[in-house]
């Protein structure tokens, strides 16, 4: 383990995510993937909430907030003055979580694809908007309680399945995309490196528990993202220049209700409605070839 | 006539360690960790959202200033030589 | 042709379209196609520059105007509404251009889909934004001039290629995403008909060539069109339910050269530059089949 | 006192033909059909992006308010029985 990882902490102690947080693991491990050659533009989000009271910040590294909408616009104007000052060497990050990528930045982060910048995407996941109380996004799967998909007589759940942002990119045509998971650090780590190493847009999907949000113990944050990650519901996979290659593969599935039951936001499921969760992620284990 | 020379204070925040505080002040359990059981596999280092475990010859050492006590080093550790404990 | 094509014009004579207006042509035929049972919501764009002189409308169905970036978002509300009036038998439908869309509507219309309305969108695509005075946009092809992708000793028109949205929605879930084009009018037709009989959200992306911003003759709109498609440039195809199936495959594809050199906007590019096109063509019909 | 009744004209437009006015007068030829030659095939018709022919059992009739002279018709017609003339 130790040749990909290093010591340095570019991320500081004393933040205030909640106890077990996985989208500030998520940060603390691309910071470490990538090092301090970085300027990175953080949209509104949890990640952003936590970690900049201001007069102090936990970022050991250029640090701008953008606006919930804007992570990626503003990642392409840094980009572009970088580009026309003639300084090599930095590479942009633009980090946001999935309301404001799925969502609210996702048009910013579409465009600025599409005009081929050079920069990294990273989306820490955490499955709905967090920091404001636990609403859904886009990003929230299919039967999971949030604030705005209450459970009751009429509704169970999110009735939607989760939006595809890594599919959705790699639709976009970006040479590098990737989905990794806080379960995964080396997996996530070399990714980060990969797409660090490509010109042009690249894109990172990490899977972040919330323990206050998925409804479970905080120390078990990373044994749900191994969970998602071995009953196939979260699959690690790259799309190098249009060509899939899942990079951790499951020896034997994992039945999906062992990840599952593991979360409060799940636990009005009936057999039924798991089946049915179940036969949507075999459908998608076998379309991917995880088997 | 004074021109404008821009805000009184940085607009910039300071990199700090602390910047939210003492936040193992929020904490009711913490790790305790047994240096005899551990392997330096450095997993309790790696999974450590609060940046919070350093990783030295003999160990894992806790910062116990920001350490929250999430238990998620207790829990990964596969020689079960980290246990949570009340304050 | 009689069966597909019926003869009640729902969008009248004495726009203000230009002469040979590809776009113009498009609402004509998905309005024969759809029948008077729907609502329209439409973006900001040509169609409704051209269509709508207060206190005067080429509308013959209920159509509403929408902001350049919201026509699908409007569409959502109208189909919530009758869905909970219990009105049945209505289809509700968005209509812009390739900047309301690819651009700045992109996002409204990721999060339609997500939501699964029941609803039609389509998208008109002259390839840049027309009635401003041709500026780019996301889905202007590579090479092609317009005024914000001059041609001079540095620049060679638009150096990035087009943003694949058919391909973006599709990976969104959407059971029916389908392209189509104004020289294949019963394709184009039958399309519109498949998406009107499937409940959920729908795509349609209609080539629209333009005669004033592509620079040719307008008499020769439908022979520009339809060149793209015998060529290869514009492929014809849907997707149901995930599966592509390619609805025009040409008997022998012409050279992209046929269909570039009918057109201003491709006029300074160079034998290598058209070969490089060639290229880019050739991989995307292999990987769509089209051969 | 009076309550306020909305706006004083329709915020509705209404459907019209000519919407934009006689717009054949933007024109500088304009489609002459050969019925003769005509084998009804309706491609002239399919293709008018200004709604500006109808179509009779004796073939196609040109809309002269409101054709452009764009020339598609004529220009897509298989039995060349459309051609365009000066005004």
């Amino acid at each position: 383990m130790r040749e990909e990882l290093v010591e340095e902490e570019l991320f500081a102690p004393g933040h205030r995510a909640c106890a077990g947080c996985g989208a500030t693991l998520a940060v603390r491990l691309a910071l470490k993937a990538l090092g301090k050659n970085v300027i990175v533009a953080n949209a509104t989000g949890c990640v952003e909430v936590i970690s900049t009271p201001y007069p102090e910040t936990a970022w050991r590294v250029p640090w701008i907030h953008a606006a919930f909408e804007n992570a990626a616009a503003v990642a392409s104007g840094v980009e572009a003055a970088l580009k026309s000052l003639g300084r090599r060497g930095v590479k942009v990050v633009a980090i946001a979580g999935d309301g404001g990528t799925a969502d609210i930045g996702l048009q910013a982060l579409s465009g600025a694809v599409e005009r081929g910048h050079d920069f990294i995407y990273i989306c820490y996941d955490n499955e709905a908007y967090m920091n404001t109380g636990i609403q859904r996004s886009s990003a929230t799967p299919f039967g999971a309680w949030t604030t705005t998909t209450p459970v009751g007589r009429v509704k169970r759940g999110k009735d939607r399945p989760k939006k595809d942002v890594p599919a959705i990119i790699a639709a976009h045509g970006a040479p590098y995309v990737a989905t990794a998971s806080v379960a995964y650090p080396i997996d996530l780590i070399k990714k980060l490196r990969k797409a660090a190493a490509t010109e042009g847009p690249t894109y990172i999907h990490i899977h972040c528990p919330c323990p206050p949000g998925w409804r479970f113990d905080s120390d078990k944050m990373i044994e749900v993202a191994r969970l998602a990650v071995l009953s196939g519901a979260w699959i690690l996979y790259e799309i190098k220049n249009g060509r899939l290659n899942v990079t951790i593969k499951p020896p034997k599935r994992r039945p999906v209700s062992d990840y599952l039951k593991m979360q409060g936001r799940f636990k009005h499921l009936t057999d039924a409605e798991i089946a049915e969760i179940q036969r949507t992620v075999d459908e998608r284990c076998r379309h991917l070839g995880v088997g | 006539m004074k021109s404008w020379r821009g805000p009184p204070v940085p607009v910039a925040a300071r990199p700090s360690v602390g910047s939210s505080g003492r936040t193992s002040s929020w904490r009711i359990q913490k790790p305790v960790v047994n240096l005899k059981r551990c392997t330096r596999c450095r997993m309790c280092w790696i999974f450590c959202p609060d940046v919070a475990i350093s990783f030295t010859k003999r160990g894992p050492a806790i910062n116990h200033d920001y350490c929250k006590g999430c238990g998620i080093c207790a829990n990964e550790c596969p020689a079960k030589a980290i246990t949570m404990e009340a304050l």
